[in-house]
């Protein structure tokens, strides 16, 4: 309907093959990220965005959002299921920490860079059986990821530190002498990363890298034949998406909640990124961003909700009742999205954009 | 028209070919020898181990027993990538088309191994990655149009009628620039339009781009038509091979096929 | 060597319990191709409705067959409104559909019940045995004894019925070909429910001793990761993989955890399993029973 | 280069080659030309166009090609071929385009007629045809194609591809720098610059001789009356051998240095349409009359709500819509409100999908234009206008101007241009945009131009009492009844087509005392009603013969007979009984010319028995029929037709007079 597409025609490849060919949605997406990167802090200057929305809803949103990038790589993109996305990002985390601890001047970039390439390289350590093996029994797998790597790093005391308590504080961040304390100051940083990495996330999906992930995904014997070689595509895909959790990892120690421990990276935070791929749309990088948002906002709506029964309708409802209804609502969620779209937020956007592209026509 | 194609030497042969699955034997004592340049075929009743014959060429199966010579190379099997990379391209009798891509991506996958940049200047989309993203675009666009696919470019492959799939299914096949190209049933499920479309195509194809070709085809008539040499097998034996006129004459084959109605 | 077989023993006798469990796995990914991640929730859901039924007041003779008829009504109700809708999709959406129904299910017992601990006496205590004491000095626990034996008996019941009755055979048939079965005659919805509610069978029984032993609580939902391995050693359409697999963890992680827990900190238990099953899936990919899989093309 | 010194070559812009020479120095850079092929619009500058353009005629010289030769140029609208006109011009040759979709035997007689030698086709196809057309008649020297695909092995001397030719005309123009130029340089303005042969509703095919004077006149006063310049886009998707099509997307083109666009194929015209959203756009009534019809047909599909929603805001367009757009005062504050958000949300949307955002203007001709049909186009705002003229006169008589338009009538002289009505009611016109004459037809030259310079349409027309001119029929169609009432078929036939239901109609009643008419319904507008009422239907012939679809048509009848009834003179002109022809009319089998106008006579003796039928009292009558498809084979149609009555209006004239 805002669509204005007639006269953008395209005379060479390159603009063809852009990210956004369409006007209307270049124009729209530089909207969003000049919101994000201006019109938020402006909001916040002026006191309508406060530091809880900072804290609790913007800067989780896009760090799961990476985490949920990542997994999208693996699991959307080429097709490898995995449950151990948590465990890759625990080794981010702590594999900046002890960069950031044990060489002095260490730039806090390049720690994330090398956490989340230790990520990768466990990544590919733990991506081999998916040479052999297909499906759940590949599920399977990777949660011996998951429960190595947290019990790995819960009892190797060098990884954190010799703390007690498991628990390690992650360092100031900290970029050309200025100290990212506040929480606004944080979610840029946080903004900056994830932006970038997305860009190059979108690159590699619409480039041969990407396109052998899916070629390896919907038909592995026909991308074999055609040269495709399966060992290296998937460990490729292995190795991006660990990087990326393991980035995601390093943000969520440092960016996020500051102190953390190996437990942190429980089983539960896989199935949590994995929802938001199934519900935001597996193969889509948009749903990535988009399960994310949803995930991060339901429990958040969920007890506004019930505050609201309760004081409306004066009910007494039993304590920890709003987290048992989180599982429910999440477990029920899963399945109506797989049920009525597998392919999840994301093309229910797509279908949206199309009904608007061809408005007021139905199709 | 008249051909005036020029066929070569032998490019590729098969010395006593046999495979088998798990005792089940799927090909036995197979020799026969594909030229540069040459339509050839093999057809033979169902079961008759045309699509091992297939896979055995392009190192899907490797068989138990017997001899490859290709481009004068003697050995025990192909492999899969090897293959690819030698030049040989193929398609499948159930179209194996990358179901979530759309039609251009899907023959943009034909090119990969002519490409050349790395995940990390792909990630970057700068440069040299850039560049041979748009020239083998261009690529991929010549073989659209030489396959008169225009019309369904960007259209995810899994949306499109079967008949569309397999000419797609072609172009990622063609898009490799193959020397030898082998076809598994190009005109199975088609109709009489659509043959004779897949026909030209594949005629334009040997002839054009100058491609070896070998086909397995069910439709009798259609092979005669457009091959140079058929090889027939019954049973996963070779029991003729020759023009189509000599295999339409031979005893063995009218009582193993074209005496059995199907 | 003593304590060596003690552990052992202890190993194996949990061992049959893992292989209860992943019998309803084997159970319902023969006859629906499911690998149901929900096995975990269910037997702490069966547990948690049989110890709150008997905590407000009712015998445990009621409440245990109260919680049989809940469980068919989940498996009727599981097989109505998430597999149905699902029967055409690829495995992978299946299983991900039933990680999504273990958090609805486990959403639903803690909201019904509550998330506390809570105790279930089933009346057999957890001493050594003390024949065994005796006579070999090996702490053999009566309880798991005991459970064990109950455990194996329903192991051998559904070994039976799978291969002798009726609707044993007809599960075989539906988990060979879906049309086959169809042309024999068989609702698959109908085989489907029945295949869930014995699941949920498996999963009550699993619930009571476990919960009876170290309390009901939450931590139940872990049986199933515990099974997942089991799985992968037998192959995840045999059932004497089962239990031949459940075996071989039940033991291997005891031992791994008593002899080798002491030189890295212990805690192995959690990934030794997997570790193990992954080797083994790297030699073996369809698993000890599993039927080779021919890729076409 | 060095000899091509624009200012020698340039002196006055008066013949097309200048032109374009002019347009390489003054704008070089900027697009001339864009075709889509491989997926991306391909674009070429003046200059490069200019370039091409000297190769291929100094590679067509050196073939041989010389002043006052006669180049063919038979294809679909590819870039090239346009730019071999602009070729065949510079040496003082005439480019004769042709219709790419005729027949051999067609395309025969102009060959033969023309004197062809030299042949610039598209494709493989065309050559075919060519080969086909030479085992048997004129013999063709050089024929030079496009697009190599499928020619390898045509080794035949004479048949050569274009790319080698301008190969040979690169070196040629490198060897002989001053030889292009002169010959450019000795064009003149009264030289004949391209042969147009019309399709001609009775007899052969008549070549149409215009000058580079009248071309560039034509295209200058359309040019200055709607003010295009270089920054305009068209769409050249309309057959280069009509006048249309060379008016805008040749002269006009070259005149005002818009880019002209090449769509990929006859199959993506729309989507190439939508991708380019030309400000300039030319298309017959046909073509928007089918863009319409999808719209609807789409829109059927929409939710409820939307469709309410689309046709409460097409009721705001139909009411002020057009006024809007005219700017014309008296529309209410309110409407111009309804008709902002209808923009909004229905009409800006439309123009866009259908690739009409940014046409500034538009323009049909060729046929009459229903005013439903019309108004929609302006009423959502598309500024549509009608023109009129034919082959002999530039396609530039008359044109609606801004601000200025009526529905029914196709708007004032041309700058420069005469327009007298002769007593017949015929419509006579004087001006520069005139042919020269009819190729070696000296006698039909004289016919055609009378003394006085006046130059015969066979319309017949008035002017209202705006000095609007009111097209109503060919002059020697319209008779009378045997009432002595006037009878104008072309207008009632118009009137029935106006119904979306109804693809062609042909009307009788010539000497007779009644009118009837044969009619073929829409296969995809009736189809499409049909499949909404579960009418199960096998094809056309099944569909025409329903009894439901019968009482559609009866009911349009009605309508149009009502709509002839408020005109006092064809009041008597209303359609009695009618009948659904079992056929579709079709050109290759001759009953409509290429253009797809109705060939009256010929109907009338192919179908004799039916009209003696319409003219009894037989309520069906038994027809059989031979129809050519589309791969050339032949086969017979037959089917025992329904007859049915219409009901008339009685004249309204008396009451709209109290």
């Amino acid at each position: 309907m805002f669509y204005r597409e007639a006269g953008q025609f395209k005379s060479s490849y390159a603009a063809d093959s852009q990210i956004f060919p369409i006007r209307q949605d270049r124009i729209g997406f530089g909207l969003i990220i000049a919101f994000a990167f201006l019109g938020v802090p402006l909001l916040a200057a002026l006191g309508i965005v406060s530091n809880y929305t900072f804290t609790a809803i913007l800067t989780p949103f896009l760090i799961f959002s990476l985490a949920a990038l990542g997994l999208n790589i693996l699991t959307g993109y080429a097709g490898q299921l995995s449950l151990g996305t948590a465990a890759f990002m625990a080794v981010g985390a702590f594999g900046a920490y002890n960069f950031m601890l044990r060489i002095d001047g260490m730039p806090i970039l390049l720690a994330f860079i090398l956490g989340g390439l230790c990520a990768a390289a466990v990544g590919i350590v733990f991506g081999l059986p998916s040479l052999r093996i297909r499906g759940f029994y590949l599920a399977a797998s990777t949660l011996a990821t998951q429960f190595f790597v947290v019990w790995f790093v819960t009892k190797v005391g060098w990884f954190t530190n010799y703390s007690t308590s498991g628990v390690i504080s992650a360092q100031k961040i900290r970029m050309f002498g200025y100290t990212f304390n506040s929480s606004m100051s944080k979610y840029l940083f946080v903004l900056g990363v994830v932006s970038v990495l997305t860009l190059l996330a979108k690159n590699m999906v619409r480039t041969n890298i990407g396109r052998s992930w899916m070629a390896i995904r919907d038909m592995d014997m026909a991308a074999e034949v055609i040269g495709f070689r399966p060992m290296r595509t998937k460990l490729m895909a292995f190795a991006v998406s660990s990087f990326y959790c393991g980035v995601a990892g390093a943000l969520f120690a440092y960016a996020y909640l500051g102190t953390v421990e190996p437990e942190g990276f429980n089983l539960d935070l896989s199935f949590r990124i994995l929802f938001m791929v199934i519900i935001g749309g597996a193969g889509s990088i948009l749903g990535s961003f988009l399960g994310s948002a949803f995930i991060v906002l339901l429990p958040i709506f969920l007890n506004i909700f019930l505050l609201f029964l309760e004081t409306s309708l004066h009910l007494e409802l039993p304590s920890g009742i709003s987290s048992s209804i989180e599982l429910m609502v999440f477990g029920g969620l899963i399945i109506f999205f797989l049920i009525v779209e597998p392919h999840g937020l994301a093309r229910l956007w797509q279908i949206g954009k199309e009904k608007l592209r061809l408005w007021p026509f139905p199709h | 028209m008249d051909k005036v194609r020029k066929i070569g030497d032998v490019v590729l042969s098969f010395e006593n070919i046999s495979l088998s699955f798990g005792g089940v034997k799927a090909l036995t004592n197979i020799s026969f020898d594909v030229r540069e340049h040459e339509i050839r075929a093999i057809i033979g009743p169902n079961g008759a181990g045309k699509s091992s014959m297939l896979n055995v060429i392009n190192g899907v199966y490797h068989p138990q027993d017997g001899e490859i010579v290709f481009r004068g190379q003697h050995r025990r099997d192909m492999n899969t990538y090897e293959s690819a990379k030698s030049g040989i391209a193929r398609t499948f009798q159930n179209i194996a088309l990358f179901k979530g891509m759309s039609v251009l991506d899907n023959i943009m996958t034909g090119r990969n191994l002519k490409m050349k940049s790395n995940f990390l200047l792909d990630a970057l989309y700068w440069g040299p990655a850039r560049r041979e993203e748009i020239e083998h675009r261009k690529k991929a666009e010549e073989i659209i149009d030489f396959l008169e696919i225009q019309h369904i470019r960007k259209t995810p492959v899994g949306r499109l009628p079967y008949g569309l799939q397999k000419r797609v299914e072609l172009g990622r096949a063609l898009a490799a620039e193959p020397s030898i190209l082998l076809l598994d049933e190009p005109m199975a499920g088609m109709n009489v339009e659509e043959k004779q479309d897949m026909c030209r195509f594949i005629l334009d194809v040997n002839d054009q781009l100058g491609a070896t070709i070998v086909l397995i085809e069910h439709d009798m008539g259609v092979v005669m038509d457009i091959s140079d040499r058929v090889v027939v097998l019954d049973y996963g034996k070779k029991i003729a091979d020759g023009t189509p006129d000599e295999v339409r004459n031979n005893q063995n084959v009218i009582d193993a096929y074209l005496g059995v109605a199907h | 060597m003593q304590f060596f077989f003690e552990v052992l023993i202890a190993g194996l006798l949990s061992g049959v319990m893992y292989s209860l469990v992943a019998l309803g796995f084997v159970l319902i990914y023969k006859a629906s191709g499911v690998f149901n991640f929900a096995q975990g929730s269910m037997v702490y859901f069966a547990a948690l409705t049989a110890v709150g039924l008997h905590d407000k007041g009712l015998s445990l003779w009621l409440s245990v067959p109260l919680t049989m008829v809940v469980m068919v009504v989940l498996a009727l109700l599981i097989e109505k409104i998430v597999l149905r809708p699902l029967v055409a999709q690829p495995e992978i959406s299946l299983f991900m559909a039933t990680i999504g129904l273990s958090f609805f299910i486990e959403g639903l017992a803690q909201a019904i019940w509550g998330a506390n601990v809570r105790a279930l006496d089933l009346g057999i205590e957890d001493v050594p045995l003390e024949w065994v004491l005796e006579k070999a000095n090996m702490a053999i626990s009566q309880f798991d004894l005991i459970a064990a034996g109950i455990a194996t008996v329903l192991v051998a019941t559904l070994a039976l019925f799978f291969s002798r009755t009726k609707i044993g055979r007809a599960l075989r048939a539906v988990a060979d070909d879906h049309q086959a079965a169809l042309s024999i005659g068989i609702p698959l919805q109908h085989i489907w429910g029945i295949v869930w509610s014995v699941a949920g069978f498996v999963a009550l029984v699993a619930g009571l001793l476990w919960g009876s032993r170290n309390g009901v609580q939450f931590a139940l939902t872990f049986v199933a990761l515990k099974a997942l391995p089991v799985l992968i050693l037998g192959g995840f359409t045999s059932v004497p993989g089962a239990i031949v697999g459940g075996l071989i963890i039940g033991a291997s992680e005891k031992l791994a955890e008593v002899f080798l827990g002491p030189y890295v900190g212990g805690g192995l238990e959690g990934w030794f399993p997997y570790v193990l099953a992954l080797l083994f899936l790297l030699i073996r990919p369809e698993g000890l029973f599993g039927e080779k899989i021919i890729r076409r093309i | 280069m060095a000899a091509s010194s624009p200012d020698k070559v340039v002196g006055t812009l008066d013949t097309f080659p200048h032109l374009l020479l002019n347009h390489a120095r003054v704008r070089g850079d900027r697009p001339a030309t864009r075709e889509k092929d491989l997926g991306i619009w391909q674009t070429w500058s003046w200059r490069q166009v200019a370039e091409e353009t000297r190769a291929m005629a100094c590679g067509l010289s050196a073939l041989g090609f010389k002043r006052g030769d006669n180049l063919a140029i038979v294809g679909d609208n590819r870039p090239r071929l346009y730019w071999a006109m602009c070729a065949a011009q510079m040496l003082g040759g005439v480019p004769v385009p042709l219709y790419q979709d005729a027949v051999a035997q067609e395309m025969a007689y102009v060959l033969e007629n023309a004197g062809i030698k030299f042949a610039i086709v598209e494709d493989q196809e065309q050559v075919d045809k060519l080969l086909e057309i030479m085992g048997n008649g004129p013999a063709l020297n050089h024929i030079l194609y496009d697009d190599p695909r499928g020619m390898r092995h045509y080794t035949q001397p004479y048949i050569q591809s274009l790319d080698e030719v301008i190969e040979m005309g690169r070196i040629h123009d490198r060897t002989q720098p001053d030889f292009l130029d002169g010959e450019i340089a000795l064009g003149r303005p009264g030289d004949v610059a391209v042969m147009l042969y019309t399709s001609g509703t009775t007899g052969k095919p008549k070549g149409v001789c215009q000058t580079h004077a009248s071309f560039i006149t034509a295209a200058q006063s359309g040019v200055e009356f709607d003010h295009l310049g270089p920054q305009d886009d068209i769409l050249s998707y309309l057959p280069m051998a009509w006048v249309g099509d060379h008016l805008f997307s040749y002269a006009q083109a070259m005149v005002a240095g818009f880019t002209i666009n090449c769509p990929e194929s006859g199959d993506t015209v729309l989507t190439d349409l939508r991708e380019i959203g030309p400000t300039y756009y030319f298309a017959p009534p046909r073509v928007f009359e089918n863009l319409l019809t999808t719209v609807m047909i789409r829109m059927e599909d929409a939710s409820a709500i939307k469709r309410r929603m689309f046709h409460a805001f097409m009721a705001v367009a139909r009411r002020c819509g057009a006024e809007i757009l005219d700017g014309k005062p008296g529309v209410s504050a309110a409407d111009r409100l309804l008709y902002a958000l209808g923009n909004l949300c229905v009409y800006g949307p439309l123009r866009n999908v259908l690739g009409m955002s940014r046409i500034r203007v538009a323009y049909t001709a060729g046929a009459a234009i229903g005013p439903d049909l019309f108004r929609f186009y302006r009423s959502i705002g598309v500024n549509l206008k009608q023109l009129y003229g034919s082959t002999e006169t530039c396609a530039a008589v008359c044109l609606q101007p801004d601000g200025e338009i009526k529905f029914d009538s196709v708007g004032k002289p041309a700058p420069g241009v005469e327009v007298r009505i002769a007593d017949n009611g015929e419509v006579l016109v004087r001006g520069k945009m005139l042919l020269k004459e009819y190729y070696r037809r000296p006698e039909d030259t004289a016919e055609a131009i009378d003394h006085e310079g006046f130059f015969h349409t066979g319309d017949a027309g008035f002017f209202d009492e705006d000095g609007h001119l009111k097209i109503i029929d060919r002059a020697k169609d319209v008779g009378k009844l045997a009432s002595g009432d006037l009878f104008a078929p072309n207008y009632i036939e118009n009137k029935l087509k106006f119904v979306s239901y109804i693809k062609e109609a042909v009307a009788f009643g010539q000497g007779l005392d009644k009118v009837c008419a044969f009619i073929n319904i829409d296969l995809g507008a009736v189809g499409n009603w049909a499949e909404r009422r579960n009418i199960a239907y096998s094809g056309y012939t099944d569909l025409a013969q329903k009894a439901e679809v019968y009482e559609l048509i009866r009911q349009c009848v009605e309508d149009a007979n009502a709509d002839l009834a408020h005109d006092p003179m064809l009041c008597a002109s209303q359609v009695q009984r009618f009948l659904i022809l079992h056929k579709e009319l079709d050109p290759d089998d001759d009953e409509l010319t290429r253009t797809r106008k109705v060939r009256r006579g010929f109907i009338g003796e192919k179908y004799r028995v039916l009209i003696d039928a319409l003219y009894s009292e037989k309520r069906s009558q038994f027809i059989e029929t031979q129809v050519r498809f589309e791969d050339g084979r032949s086969g017979m149609i037959s089917a025992d037709l329904r007859i049915m009555e219409a009901r008339t209006t009685p004249s309204q004239a008396v009451k709209k007079a109290a």
